[in-house]
Parts: structure tokens; C-alpha cells; sequence
């Protein structure tokens, strides 16, 4: 059994998967770079290493550096959180050799999956329905033409090796056909090193669906329901809920079963998301399938009431589901609010910077999932995610009523946050009648960057505490520079006031 | 004491008429305002006027004498002018025409500089790429100009405002 | 429809109910005595009043300051929360007769529950089991050893009006029942006022065990199930949960037909608390019933999903339950821990002061319902409940280790707390095995005070962290004063170390 | 710098060997100690020795020169002894056999004073009241005494340590 797991990771996903280590009495280790010595995540864990520079292509990326840090500290187990070395086959297979068990799939998993377009000759195989378009990297403009043309326009062409929206094109017009596909590889090549890119079906009104699952070493398979992920600004999540307010419980059957049936094909062992892409007709296609816990994870966990984390760490110890697909249900509803440090007044520019000062929501019904705190300075080098807002409510009204509560009296000062753009989203009416596709930002945009004016006095209130602040600062100065001059700080008899004597 | 102050680019006159206790009576612009006003945090107002609960926090800008000021939906930019703040003001003024910066609003790292010191660059022209968070930005002239000076190199970390690139 | 609630009442209760306000739509009004400008109630409300001076009896507890601050501020409803006026037959009375919607039971009820003489009489006609004893008070000495005798020994004396452990009398031996009589009417008259004393077997391994319930005007009363509240320190809850590690279906279904028996039997409407004192063979007995929202309601509120004050709030605007009995049941398992200002090393001697420095638990399945904050200055006043911790997993033991390590990340510096004591309960191995009554907390004494050591080296990082503290605080005075004195510090042309120029 | 540090009562010698930005080198009667240590927030220090994170809250104590310092389970008091300090000790000590003060270690109000000056009492008997959320305590004395002075009255608000009564 794991006694000991080294994080390669940091931020908020690092915090929360060392709270589970501790449930579990296993013991944490972190890893650091220069920028992230007063991270949270190393003053949560019970270790922690130096692993060198800022940049994560000289830290957090470096596979050596990783494996030299849990040999030094004997860890049993490494969980590589999201991103930067989650879905890397090469580190699977390095743990695999190192006798260390990687919290993740096996390295011919993540390849399979990894790769878009063997995904999909695979998902084709178990019978999943897949987006039109290719299956073999595009070599020649012509026949490109020829079959963009039998699957009829719009298309896009997408980066096999892709993600985030980058080596991706959308095609509306025979004309942009081959500039697109020119600029989709160049920009393939520039951001993954590998310009093989292919061609999908455009789906016009587009829904985000993913579905979670559960893969242990003994052949089971469980999914534990959809994600809503269509709240989308230049293809980054914003919101995810849970239930899908699109979904009916026969789709819903379906397409779990259906997501089951991608893991399986996969060989896959672990938590995992099939990702779908979904029409207003409900018809939906395979879209990818992400190898690693999911950023908004913690919606599910609230619904259907199980810890991933503990779960991919018992799968990785072999041991069996302890739950079958009958026994689970989704209970109420979770949104989840992604906190970023950009300024929404400000074409989203990211804002690193020190936080002065945080108020974060509590009560019922709301968890929050952060790293930062008052004097921590956000670093430039990483992800702008400060935390993660995640509220349940019996029904969807309550939840949208009390996530704006809790975006309410959220407050951080020192740096800027999408705070009050996510509190508009709430507000939407598209979003509130759950009437929304991955178009949601953009056909909302003059609601979401319309101003809220206060009601009242605020402004003379703003002035009033500047005025007042400035006055007192000078006076506690003055006040200061008088007693040094005249000496009486160092002869005062008031112990209270005068805190260190030397 | 009174005080000019520039609140979203907008003056005002404000003075402090009376204090007691917590109880402050304040005027802008010859209104008076009676509020009870306590700092309960670090930067954190808690100010009860008529009854009605604010809590504004404060946040010291780029210089000691300017403020962001956060209140329940708005966030004010407000500058305090004392006689050194304009002098200061004014003597900036004399000197705008001249010379402009390209600074970034952000901190980051400088990833590329396109420009050298004389070079002549056309509206729109990219001059430098900052990165911060994973995501870059480009930084364009805005009219036709000539590098009057390049403050910084390639692989610099650099603060929020700071001055990049002088321009004439 | 009620727009405004004036919330009479103070710290983590009044927080948390205006927290259901604002998702409801509904502003809140905040009062405050002298000590409680800075309280985190007045900052949180839509509006506040002053109220009067620190000690409650002459702000809190004074209804005439009550409604008129209702009044001025327009209020349509008064929320009491609980202790204070929440009670108090004479204040929901009052309400009523100035037009304002009282969110708690009527006058009636109140009286009728609050005097336990009259409530054990109603309770009877009812069919609910009571302990053993008499109904009226007692009057004559001989009387009253000829009852006890009958009763048969162990018997407890209580005050009528009592509560909180004040006026009541455990009596082993014949030769005690007489001087306990007295003691007790004696602390009875000066705690209450009243010096009414009345009779009741003693039940030797006693669980306090409390069922949930909630009634409509329209005579609809459901239960939302038990929550267990044996982990008590002199008469003091400490540690509750649910569901109880006691009940069993059977048990669970009658206690709570009882439950609603009683309610009806008071003709009551609102949310309320029927407690059962039930023995080691599962023989309960009502013990009370508290007509108002308890300390511990968070409990109810996650395994069965409802948020209680909204509730309170739509019962009080006479709507009907939306809720039926059947429909409702147990998810997962939930504890809660009160964090208390008070020395556990010391005899649990309360530990007002200024809260220094804190650090939240967060995660997965925590809440946490406070009101303090750092530079907040817990005042002498009143009760000195921090914050209530409050976990949730999907078994027991789960709960526990998530309580374990929300604890353990649980850091306040400042004022004394109970967070280390609590921490040793939830390792207790009687806790652990839900093997535990009313006598838990003395039967573990021995093992609830040994200190834990640090495995490590603990104490030199103290020393270390004090040195260097101190080491750094004197060079920066040192340079402070040579600054000054240099006046170096006018003439610094270094902006970014000059906060703040004149 | 070197210093002698008082640990819940056990006195240590305590010196800086030397400092590399956040790296530490102390030693602690004589055992040298290398440790990464950084202030994260006010009074808050993270540490990491041998690869061990720690977490220490300092809180300032009394005076200046004390603090209560929190790791993960335990909590320690802690004196700063330097020359003044010791002055101050020693000074304390020739007093002690002469007056003590009876002191409510926690902040409060007085409920009730049960003696005046002048008057004696046994061991045992309560002197004073204090109340403080909610609970009253009854301070005593430990054995027969004279009460020396009362200095405070009914109803003051009074400090944690602060004397209330002078015994001889």
C-alpha cells in the first residue's frame, strides 16, 4: 500500500490532492521551483523539494528532476495532478521503470488517448459515434478539398497533438481551405513540435459534455455522470455544472455507457474524462479523452458524493471499485466558478501580483478550493487560477442563488479577479434559464461587460475611507518622526505602545 | 485638513469637518457626510452611513499617494493631491510631450524585442512581447515613431507599469 | 412576502443567517452593541443599527431597543437565531402586537415548551415516553423522598425553568435528597428567578439524542432525522453528529413519529428541536423540546439537504412544506466541531483576545460557519463560540478523517481555542467506534489531556523561528532609527522602500 | 548575534552562524541547525529542515521579549533573554518574596471584590470575581494573607495578567 506521495504539481490541484493524502494517512511530499517557495502547497505538505528555476520547462516539466526528488524521498507513488506532466506517456512509462507507481494510466493509455487521431480510430472501433472527419493526419491540400467538401462545410481543423485551442481553424468557405490548413500546422508545429493536423465536422451550436470515469486494474468500469462545460472564453472553461441542464436521463444513459465503452477500448486504469461534443438536437460525438483528474472535478465529487482523488489513489494501490454504476446517483446540483487572476475590465489581461487582502465565502452548501493568501505574491511563470468556487444547492435555482451569494462576499484586493465577470454570468438570463451553448460569452458579451453601478453612496464612500486612510498614515508618521527626533520612543515608561525595546 | 482628490479622473474637494470617536463628519465638494468609520482589517473599512453597511478596502497603487478602492460592485482608481502630488503633476506634464514609454499593466517577462535603439517603426508595429501566466502580449505603437531608447532585454523579469521602451 | 430581516442576534449565527437572506433575495439588518461595531455580522448586513451598551442584558436582551431598531430600519421580520431572545415568550408576543413577523414559534408554543413542568405534561397526553418523575413542582420535603423512593434511586433535581446545568442535582443516597432539594431551588432562584424544582429518574448511561423537526401553519410537521449530541462537557454539547452510531431504522422511525407527535401536540409551526435522552438498550424519553434553530442544525442540514433558516424563513411567510416525509432521507454521514476561545490546558477558561492570525480549512466535504477574522478582538461579552467545523463524508469513518485533517490545517493564533482537545476526540478510540454516552469526555479524561509531542524537531524550529524573529525585528529598528536620525529617509530616492512621502 | 532563549522554562544558547538568502545556519547549544526559513505571513514562518515542512505561528506574548509559538501540536512559551531582560528577571526576583498579585490570566470584567485593604484571610478564600463570556471565575488565596491594596473596583473592564489585588 502507498505509505508516501510525492504531488508533481502546485497550486490549488497540489493543496487538494495533499488533503486527501492526509485522509488517508498517507504521507505528502511536494516539489518547488524559485518562484514557489512560499506556496501553499509547500507549507501544506509534510516534505519538500527543491527542484530549480521559475519556468516550468526547467522545474516542473523536468522528468529527472521529479524522479530524483522521490527517490530522495522514498515516496511509493507520484500523482501528477493536471497539466504539465499529467498526460506525458514518457514520465508513466519513467515512474513504471523507477518501481515508482505513477498515479495515472499506463503509458500506452495516455498515447492511445493522447493522440487525437488514434483516439479516434479506437472510439470508432467501440461503437462511439465521433465527430465527421478524418482519421488520417491531412499530406495533400487536394484530397483536403476533396473530403472537407464531402462532409460538407463548416469544418475545423484541429492539431492532432492539440489543445487549448491553439493549431485550430475554423472553415467556412472553399477559399480558406488551404490557407487554414497552412496556418493550423505552422501553429502545430510552433506549440506541440509535431504539425500533423486533421479535419472534424464543425457542430454549429455546440454543448461541452464530459463524462467522468472510474477504471480500476480488475476490469471495472463506472462512470460517475456528465459535466456541463460549455461556459467557454477562447475554449478555457469558465463555469461547469452538474447535471447538465440539457441532458434527459435517457441520453444520459447513454452516453455513460458509451463513455464507459471509450475506457474500456483504452485499456484505461484510473479516473478519466470522456469529453463529447453535443448539438441542441442532442446528438452528441466523441470529442477526446483527458487522462488525469479534471480542474473541475470537485462538481461531481459534490453530486455523486466520492472523493476522486481517494479513488485514483485506491485503483493505484489495485484495489477494486468499491461502488457499481447501479448503486449511484447524482444528488442536487454543483456549479463550479473558476477564480482567475485577470482583469475582466481589461480583455481578460492575466494580473499577477500580491494579494493584500481575501475574504473567502463559507457556509452551507459552498467549498472552496484555493491556494493563495494574504502577502502571497501570485507568481508570473504558471496558470492565473487562484481557486475554485464550488457551490451545491437541492435544485439549480438554489445553487445559482447561492453561488452569487458566495461570489458576493468573496473579496481579494491586491490583485484583479474574474470575480464579478463570473457574478454577471450568474445573472444572465441565457445561463439562469440554463438555455447556453460553448457560444454563451460571446452572444452575451454587452450583458457580461455591462458595468453594475452601485445604488447608493459608494463612490463617497470610497472617497471618504482614501481621505481618511491618507490622513491618518500622515499623522501616525508625523507622530513617529517626532518621537524618534526628540528621542521619547527610546525613554517612554509605556510598555503597551512601545513594542520592542532593545 | 483638506485634500484634493482624483477619484476616476474626476476632482474633488474633501475636508474633514469633525471626529468623534468613530464618528466622522466629512464634506465633498461642500456635502457633509456624517459616517461611522472603522478599520477593521489591514486596508478594510467598515463605514456605516445612514444606516446602510459599505465595506471598502483599500489597496495602495503605484505610488504611496494613490489608492484602488474596492466598494461592493465598483472599483475606483483615486489619487490624493497634495501640493507635492502636483507639482509633480505638472512638471510631468512639461515633460509628456517629448517622450512617451511603453510599459505593461502587468508583471511578466520580456520574451521579444522587435526594435532597436533608432529604429523607425509604423503605427501598429509590434515592439516588444511580454509574457505573464502562460499568455503573451504584444505591445504596438500607435502612430509612426522613432526608439528613442530600449530600457530593458530578452529575458527580463519586469514589474507592472514599468517603462520598456521610451519612444519620441 | 418578507423583503427584510432584522437578525437579532450576534457572531457565526447572525452570519449564517444572512447568508440565506441574501440568497433569497432578502436584505438583512444587522445590531450592535458597543463591542460589536467591528463584529463580522455588522460588515456582512445590508444595514445596522446601534443598539446599546457591551453586556447583553443592556443590548441583546433588551426587546424595546429590538423593535425599535426593526422598526427604524423598516424590517418585516425579526430572525433571533438562537439564546439571547429567541426563547422568549414575551418578545414573539411583542412582535406580533407591533406587526412584525416573529421567525420562530408563537408565544404559546414557547411557554408551553419553555417551562419544562407544563411541556412534560403535554408531552404525556401526547403518548411520548418522558423519564420518570414528577410533573408538578415540589412543594414538601417528605413529599419528595416519598416520590424518589418510588421512583427508585438514582433521581436528578432540575430546575422548571431551567437549562445549561444551573439548578439541578444528581442524588445517589437517601441521606443527599433533602440539602439537593435545597441547593437547587436555592441556584434555581438566582439563575432564573424562579425556584420551581422538579423530580426525575436518573438514566445511568444516557445518550443525548435530538430529532430535527419542522411544522407548517398549515399543520403539516415533518422530522429530518437525529443528530447525536453525547460528546458533552459540563452540560455542554461539544462534538454532534449524524447520522447517531445508537439508532437503529426501527428506533429512528419511531423516535421520529414521537418527534412529530410532540410538535403537534404544542401546536407548533416553525423549525424545532425535540431532545430524547435514550439509555444503552434504545429506552428514550423526551427530555425537551427547543423552539428555535440550534447550534448544531448545520449536521441536519447536509445528510438531508436543506437549508433550515430558508425554511424558517418560508414557513414564517405561511407557505406550506414543500417537503413530504417519505421523500426524505440520510446521505452520508456529518460531524460537527464548536471551536470555542477557551484553554484546554487550563481548565477550559475562556480566552477572549485579538485573533492574530488564521488559517481556514477548506476542502472537499468541510464547512465552516464563523464570524472572526485577524486583527478581530473576540470581546468578554458573550458566548465564546468561534466557529463551528462541520464535515461530511459518505461513511463514518470517512467523516472522521476528513474532521482529523480539517482540524489539523485549522490554525488560530491570538486567543486559546479547543481545536487540539477536539483533535484528541476524533483519535479517541471510543469515539472512533461510536461506542460512547454522556460520560464520554470524564471516562476519557486521561487520555483526552495527554499531549501529543512532535515527532522531530518540533521545538528547535520554535526556537529557531523565535530567534530569527527576533533578530529581524531589532535590525529593522535599528535601521528605522538611523534613517531618522540620518534623516535619510526624507532623502531616499528610492520610492518603492518609501511608502509614503509627505 | 547570540542570545539565551528560554523554552517553557529551559534555557538555551542560541547564535546565528551565518545566512545565504533564506538558508539559516543556527546553531542551538552548540547543535547546528541548517534551515530554509521564510516569514509567509506576519508571525507566520515556513521552515523546512532535512526536507521537513514546518509551519510555525508566533504570537507575541506579554512583552515584547515573550512569545507563544505554535507548531503543529505543540505550543511553546518562549523568553527572549537579553541583558535588559535579565536585568529585569533578576530585579523581579528580589521582589517576590515581599508582594504578590492576584491576576485573571484571561480578559474580563469584575463581578464582585470580597475584601478591601488592610484585611486578612485564610487560605483558600475567594478575593475576587471575574467574569468573562459567559463563565465566572473565583480567584483565591493559596494560604493565610493580608490583602496590601485592591486595585481595581466592581464593574472594570480589566486585561489578561493585569493585578487586580496586592497580597502580602
Amino acid at each position: 500500500m502507498i505509505k508516501k506521495i510525492l504531488v508533481a504539481n502546485r497550486g490549488e490541484i497540489a493543496v487538494r490532492i495533499m488533503r486527501t493524502c492526509r485522509e488517508m494517512g498517507i504521507h505528502s511530499v511536494a516539489v518547488f521551483s524559485e518562484a514557489d517557495r512560499r506556496s501553499m502547497h509547500v507549507r501544506y505538505a509534510d516534505e519538500a523539494y527543491f527542484i530549480g528555476p521559475s519556468p516550468s520547462n526547467e522545474s516542473y516539466l523536468v522528468i529527472e528532476k521529479i524522479i530524483s526528488a522521490a527517490k530522495k524521498a522514498k515516496a511509493d507513488a507520484i500523482h501528477p495532478g493536471y497539466g504539465f506532466l499529467s498526460e506525458n506517456a514518457e514520465f508513466s512509462d519513467r515512474c513504471k521503470k523507477e518501481g515508482i507507481i505513477f498515479i495515472g494510466p499506463s503509458a500506452e493509455s495516455i498515447a492511445s488517448m493522447g493522440d487525437k487521431i488514434t483516439a479516434r480510430r479506437t472510439i470508432i472501433k467501440a461503437g462511439v459515434p465521433v465527430v465527421p472527419g478524418t482519421t488520417d493526419p491531412i499530406t495533400n491540400d487536394k484530397e483536403a478539398v476533396k473530403i472537407i467538401k464531402s462532409i460538407g462545410l463548416p469544418v475545423m481543423i484541429k492539431a492532432s497533438a492539440g489543445g487549448g485551442g491553439k493549431g485550430m481553424r475554423l472553415v467556412k468557405n472553399e477559399t480558406e481551405i488551404v490557407p487554414s490548413i497552412r496556418a493550423a500546422k505552422s501553429e502545430a508545429m510552433a506549440a506541440f513540435g509535431n504539425d500533423a493536423v486533421y479535419i472534424e465536422k464543425y457542430i454549429e451550436s455546440p454543448h461541452h459534455i464530459e463524462f467522468q470515469i472510474l477504471a480500476d486494474k480488475h476490469g471495472n468500469v463506472i462512470h460517475l455522470f456528465e459535466r456541463e462545460c460549455s461556459v467557454q472564453r477562447r475554449h478555457q472553461k469558465v463555469i461547469e455544472e452538474t447535471p447538465s441542464p440539457l441532458m434527459t436521463p435517457e441520453i444520459r444513459k447513454e452516453m455513460g455507457d458509451h463513455a464507459v465503452a471509450v475506457a474500456r477500448a483504452a485499456k484505461y486504469d484510473g479516473a478519466g474524462t470522456i469529453e463529447f461534443i453535443v448539438d441542441d438536437r442532442l446528438n452528441y460525438f466523441f470529442l477526446e479523452m483527458n487522462t488525469r483528474l479534471q480542474v473541475e472535478h470537485p462538481i461531481t465529487e459534490r453530486v455523486v458524493g466520492i472523493d476522486l482523488v481517494r479513488e485514483q489513489i485506491n485503483i493505484a494501490n489495485g484495489l477494486k471499485l468499491t461502488y457499481e454504476q447501479e448503486g449511484l446517483s447524482q444528488n442536487g446540483h454543483a456549479i463550479e466558478c473558476r477564480i482567475y487572476a485577470e482583469d475582466p475590465d481589461n480583455n481578460f489581461m492575466p494580473s499577477p501580483g500580491r494579494i493584500q487582502h481575501i475574504t473567502e465565502p463559507l457556509g452551507f452548501g459552498v467549498r472552496h478550493d484555493g491556494y493563495v493568501y494574504e502577502g502571497f505574491e501570485i507568481p508570473i511563470y504558471y496558470d492565473p487560477l487562484i481557486s475554485k468556487l464550488i457551490v451545491w444547492g437541492k435544485t439549480r435555482p438554489e445553487a445559482i442563488a447561492r453561488m452569487k451569494r458566495a461570489l458576493h462576499s468573496y473579496k481579494i484586493t491586491g490583485v484583479k479577479t474574474s470575480i464579478k465577470f463570473l457574478e454577471k454570468i450568474m445573472n444572465a438570463p441565457d445561463f439562469v434559464e440554463g438555455n447556453y451553448n460553448t457560444h454563451f460569452i460571446e452572444k452575451n458579451k454587452s450583458f457580461l461587460e455591462d458595468k453594475e453601478t452601485c445604488q447608493g453612496d459608494c463612490k463617497a464612500m470610497a472617497i471618504i475611507a482614501a481621505f481618511i486612510d491618507y490622513h491618518n498614515r500622515i499623522a501616525q508618521t508625523q507622530q513617529k518622526v517626532a518621537q524618534v527626533k526628540s528621542g521619547s520612543e527610546w525613554k517612554s515608561k509605556n510598555r503597551k505602545k512601545n513594542l520592542l525595546r532593545m | 485638513m483638506a485634500l484634493e482628490i482624483n477619484i476616476d479622473g474626476q476632482s474633488v474637494s474633501v475636508e474633514l469637518l469633525g471626529k468623534n470617536g468613530d464618528k466622522h463628519q466629512v464634506s465633498i465638494d461642500g456635502k457633509v457626510y456624517l459616517v461611522d468609520l472603522v478599520m477593521v482589517e489591514k486596508g478594510v473599512y467598515s463605514m456605516l452611513y445612514k444606516n446602510k453597511s459599505y465595506n471598502v478596502e483599500l489597496a495602495v497603487g503605484k505610488t504611496p499617494k494613490s489608492y484602488t478602492i474596492s466598494t461592493l460592485y465598483n472599483s475606483y482608481d483615486v489619487d490624493i493631491l497634495d501640493a507635492e502630488a502636483k507639482y509633480l503633476r505638472n512638471r510631468k506634464h512639461d515633460h509628456l510631450g517629448d517622450n512617451m514609454a511603453i510599459s505593461s499593466p502587468m508583471p511578466g517577462k520580456v520574451v521579444k524585442i522587435l526594435v532597436k535603439k533608432g529604429d523607425k517603426v509604423k503605427a501598429g508595429d509590434t515592439v516588444i512581447i511580454v509574457s505573464a501566466m502562460k499568455m503573451e502580449s504584444e505591445y504596438k505603437v500607435k502612430s509612426d515613431r522613432t526608439i528613442k531608447n530600449v530600457l530593458v532585454k530578452e529575458g527580463d523579469t519586469i514589474d507592472g507599469n514599468q517603462p520598456l521602451i521610451m519612444i519620441e
